[in-house]
């Protein structure tokens, strides 16, 4: 079982350059139902026969896409994830990064107003091991599994899911949520999806140094999250960063350092690894306590 | 891209906020010049990118051209939060009756941007809205329909007393917006918002920071661009694709992804180790990347050793060795070297390591342990 | 009875310049509950025993106010109906003439997404004779009765009106509904409305050459309202405007002249006065054919 | 504001999208010098802010500079449905591969700014409305969000064929939505919007009609009014907050409100006379506008008689009538006057009128027939 995309996935990529060409063969034969490319000037075409469209309008009429993810490079990243939503999408995926937050902050915005989810932008993508795959993780580490994995990093996501994978513990849907300031679901999103999907038993929540998205998520769980909930929070030997004017720090009204996220998901209840071997033990722990 | 005060003032009086007539300088004569073609007294203001520069003794009153010229000479080559000061803004000094503060950043949570307004303006906002929260007001902008003038006026009722005020307060906050959409600022900061004893409305300092990936739309604006030299390593890595901050360890650290360069990081300061800097190397499969890693690192004397630790997604295991082998070569590697390399064509990666006499870890934790015990034996190798 | 306005309606008034305090007096002795003025700089002020605020946030939190009447002027305008509606009126009724069309149009679209009605810009205002007066029409001149009147003129009302008034014909609402290219309600927003008041039994649109709002009142009447119509229309030796492009034209789709209206008023049942003196002989016959 | 063809492609121009290089002449030796300028061939083309301009003759290609005189010879001075010729534009003869129409106008009842695009694009646009409708495709703008580029893609591939031509038609769209929203334009229309043979999309024509109403917030393009001498008369009354149009009857009628204006046109048309003006006083008090209205009915030689038909409401009917009474003994008037005056104050003002000798009626139908009968007697009074 799995959250947000899965056997009923229909999905479009849109821009096929170098990333998004290799990216659509490799979901492809990971066993997504990658049913249209769009690229405009290349309607007609099919690439590793997938047909092409020149725009997403026609994409969907055609194909029924129900899902779509961004290669298209930065500049028309915030553009692309529009015309993806307001073509009939009901799930973008925008692994583009470098977008300007400020189209970001209309784009999520938009989003939001049409019921349209996002995942993203500057993020990895999602996968259901052995479902379906949208995004750019290697495909061979995942297994399917009872644990859902969310977290605002690509690579250390793979690294902790290797070891989740070795140790017996599969995935259910594991997300990259994206690590730029502005981006459309967060871990509270997603664990409500996950508090419904009966193929998850247990979320590990990976995190790091920025923000109050852990402080937010571990509200959620204390207050209305049943399933056990293992974190990981990167950034403890992290360059402080050279803040400029007091704004950030006004708004947040909370410290974003890692000893602030760590109290804040023990204060609810949920265990912090202090390394990544650790992570697994919790998972271990979690998952055992069910039975 | 963060800007300096002189910088954002100008951009600001662009957008139509009063700013004070005031002139950049970089000398003592030239400070004394302004000091004379502006009339005293004037403020004479470090001009570095950084917060808390009047408690560092940044910002200085002066009643003559001649103190302001000793003013500039004190102040020049500061050392100000590690930013060397090496420009001055000197501004008349007005006759304040009144400091606000009025900033607008976007707000990760509500994902809008959000206008902050006080009327306890000043040093130490930060403390404000620690211990006295109810006294900063926020407003979340529309990033469609913008700041509109009737929102801005609310807000500035709120803050400010009399007609003339607030109504030349709420032009300063859509202003202040405009800027900030139309360069696509992520911060604009007014801290004081000064009211005058004539009665002006007036930004006697300005924060801006531009954001890099819009830079794009504003060409222009490239030209603002002062790198310290601290900066100007990263902006050079920067360009190469590379995400770099210096730090004061010993392990020199080359990682694909930010979350996995900081869970690296950590592992090694876990160990007992220190990170000499934080690298990523990004998501991309290009050899010339990791050359040019290699040589951000080897240009930190402190490094002791390097190590690479790359979980191959988008980016091949086989591509990083090559690069690896290449960079050895390259800048002639005298440092011993770790590498941990997995994922995405591990085979085919560690198979080019071996054949160049390279030893690749399965394992971060066990490569960060003997990245470690080679430190410890510091700079043998040199 | 009556429709939008009538003994609820809690009126804040908002600009008190020549034209606004002077109607804010005029208001307040016809009946109207005017309970509160917007004027920046003027709070604590009472005008005529109406409080003065700074906004009408303010004024919405002190008074309950559920609707606003805009006197401010144009170039002010648009912000100014946008204040009102996020302050809480569930109509905003704007007399100022000149409010350049893009902030209209923007305003518009934002308030229907608020669900806030909209009379006007460049309208007289509403008024339900002997109950409650919102805008700037001559009372005197009304009186209670069945006869719901819809115009996109102002001074050509009260002619009406008075004829309708002298021949026995009180009115249930009367509206000035703008004449600007883009305005809030329309014909047959309000016909929807009078559809479902028990007080009106026969309703009088005043039409005028350009654009096609009669038309789709035409339609709508035809389809779905089944109250008496009466209608008449101006502008048979209007000037041709000096047309600039065609897209105007394309738009339409239909021809804006009296004859155009005419012909689909009539083909939809709805008789049409040829005079203004036929106006009451309609309304007569209207009135007449119910019993 | 109506524009004439070479001020919108300048302001096209300036917001990106491409036009002819063209220029604006306003003598045939001035045509001659543009043509040897710009190189042979060249389009002369009547400057006149109507439509059917080339129906009507107006524009002339030439092949060589004396051509292009001539042609400027042969347009100068023309009467193009009521707007004589004074300026030209000559534009560098392009070679046309494809002709297509662009346009965006507000939608009065989507109530928003509507995007057309057609591939039928020329002369005949109007005619394609009407008999194919399903060649213009139509596209509503989020006055908010504006025209985004995926709309504009979406409809370029509609109508253009082959990737440049649309991505490029897209982005003219962009731009031209950009120039409407940026100078607050009621009206933007290129038609037609040309492929050439080298490939480029250009403007060919330019239309562009500016929001009187907004002008406030774009005082430099205030500069851009040349009214012809009708309008100049219908400016100078606009000036005094009076909206008026000429016509070619005898009776000068002097109306508040434009609803009531035109119903005191039509009972006047339906009696048998014959209207001289369209004349709105509008809603304010000041008797100086009576006083300005009684110039403007006097200045037209063909009235003989005056019609006042005012219906109090903002408007007070003692303002009114001591305005009346001032503009009979400004002017001198000679010419019948014939006054209807009801509404607010209406006993007040009928008081008025009656001392200075001045009748008054109280509807407007028996007052329309005593100006019909006295315009009947035709300038007995002169």
């Amino acid at each position: 079982m799995s959250i947000l995309i899965g056997e009923n996935t229909r999905l479009m990529v849109q821009g096929l350059g170098r990333d998004g060409s290799f990216h659509a063969g490799r979901m492809l034969r990971y066993g997504t139902r990658v049913v249209a490319a769009v690229h405009p000037g290349r309607e007609g075409e099919t690439y590793d026969g997938i047909p092409v469209f020149n725009t997403c309008r026609k994409a969907v009429e055609k194909t029924g896409a129900n899902c779509s993810v961004i290669f298209v490079p930065a500049p028309f990243a915030a553009d692309a994830v529009l015309e993806g939503a307001h073509a009939g999408a009901d799930l973008v995926v925008a692994v583009t990064e470098g977008i300007p937050v400020l189209d970001m902050s209309r784009v999520v915005n938009e989003l939001d107003g049409m019921g349209v989810k996002l995942t993203g932008p500057n993020c990895p993508g999602l996968i259901s091991p052995g479902e379906c795959k949208v995004g750019i993780m290697p495909g061979g580490i995942f297994e399917p599994g009872p644990v859902g994995v969310i977290s605002r990093s690509g690579t250390l996501t793979y690294e902790i899911v290797k070891r989740l994978t070795a140790a017996g513990f599969g995935q259910s849907t594991a997300i990259g949520m994206g690590g730029d300031p502005v981006v459309g679901m967060k871990y509270r999103d997603y664990m409500e999806l996950f508090a419904e999907d009966p193929g998850t038993e247990l979320v590990v929540m990976v995190g790091e140094i920025g923000g109050t998205d852990e402080q937010d998520a571990a509200a959620f769980v204390a207050e209305t999250f049943h399933k056990p909930v293992v974190s990981y929070i990167v950034g403890r030997s992290a360059p402080p960063g050279k803040r400029m004017g007091h704004a950030g720090a006004i708004i947040s009204g909370v410290e974003s350092t890692v000893e602030a996220k760590v109290e804040a998901l023990s204060r609810s209840g949920i265990p912090v690894a202090e390394t990544i071997e650790e992570i697994v033990d919790l998972v271990a722990a979690g998952l055992g306590g069910l039975n | 891209m963060k800007l300096e005060e002189f910088q954002a003032k100008k951009l600001f009086d662009e957008h139509g906020i009063p700013v004070p007539r005031g002139r950049m300088v970089t000398t003592v004569s030239g400070a004394e010049a302004a000091a004379e073609e502006l009339g005293c007294p004037v403020v004479v203001k470090a001009q570095v990118k950084t917060g808390g520069r009047g408690k560092a003794g940044g910002v200085k009153l002066a009643r003559t051209p001649r103190e302001a010229g000793e003013a500039a000479g004190k102040i020049l080559g500061m050392n100000i939060k590690g930013f060397v000061v090496e420009r001055l803004l000197v501004d008349p000094a007005l006759s304040v009756a009144g400091e606000y503060y009025l900033g607008i950043t976007v707000d990760r949570k509500r994902k809008v941007p959000v206008m902050m307004v006080s009327a306890s303006g000043g040093m130490d906002i930060e403390k404000v809205a620690a211990e006295t929260p109810e006294k900063i007001f926020f407003h979340p902008v529309d990033p469609h329909k913008g700041l509109r003038f009737f929102e801005a006026k609310e807000m500035a009722f709120k803050v400010f007393q009399g007609k003339k005020n607030a109504l030349d307060a709420a032009s300063v906050m859509v202003k202040l917006w405009r800027c900030m959409n139309s360069l696509d600022a992520t911060l604009v900061e007014i801290n004081p918002l000064a009211r005058l004893e004539d009665g002006m409305i007036i930004a006697l300092d300005a924060k801006m920071v531009i954001d890099d990936n819009a830079l794009f739309r504003h060409p222009d604006l490239e030209s603002l661009r002062l790198p310290s030299p601290a900066e100007l390593k990263e902006l050079e890595a920067r360009k190469h694709g590379l995400s770099y901050v210096r730090l004061d360890g010993e392990i020199g650290c080359m990682v694909n992804g930010a979350g996995l360069a900081m869970a690296t990081m950590d592992v090694i300061k876990h160990l007992g180790g220190t990170p000499a800097n934080f690298l990523d190397i990004g998501g991309s499969s290009n050899p010339e990347k990791v050359v040019h890693a290699m040589k951000l690192l080897v240009s930190d004397d402190n490094v002791k050793v390097i190590f690479v630790n790359v979980f191959g997604g988008i980016t091949r295991c086989d591509d990083v060795a090559n690069g690896l082998v290449k960079a050895v070569s390259t800048v002639d590697l005298k440092l011993p070297m770790v590498v941990r390399l997995t994922g995405t064509n591990e085979v085919e990666g560690i198979k080019i390591l071996s054949e160049h006499g390279i030893k690749a870890f399965g394992d971060m934790t066990e490569a960060a342990r003997e990245a470690i015990l080679l430190a410890g034996k510091g700079g043998a190798g040199r």
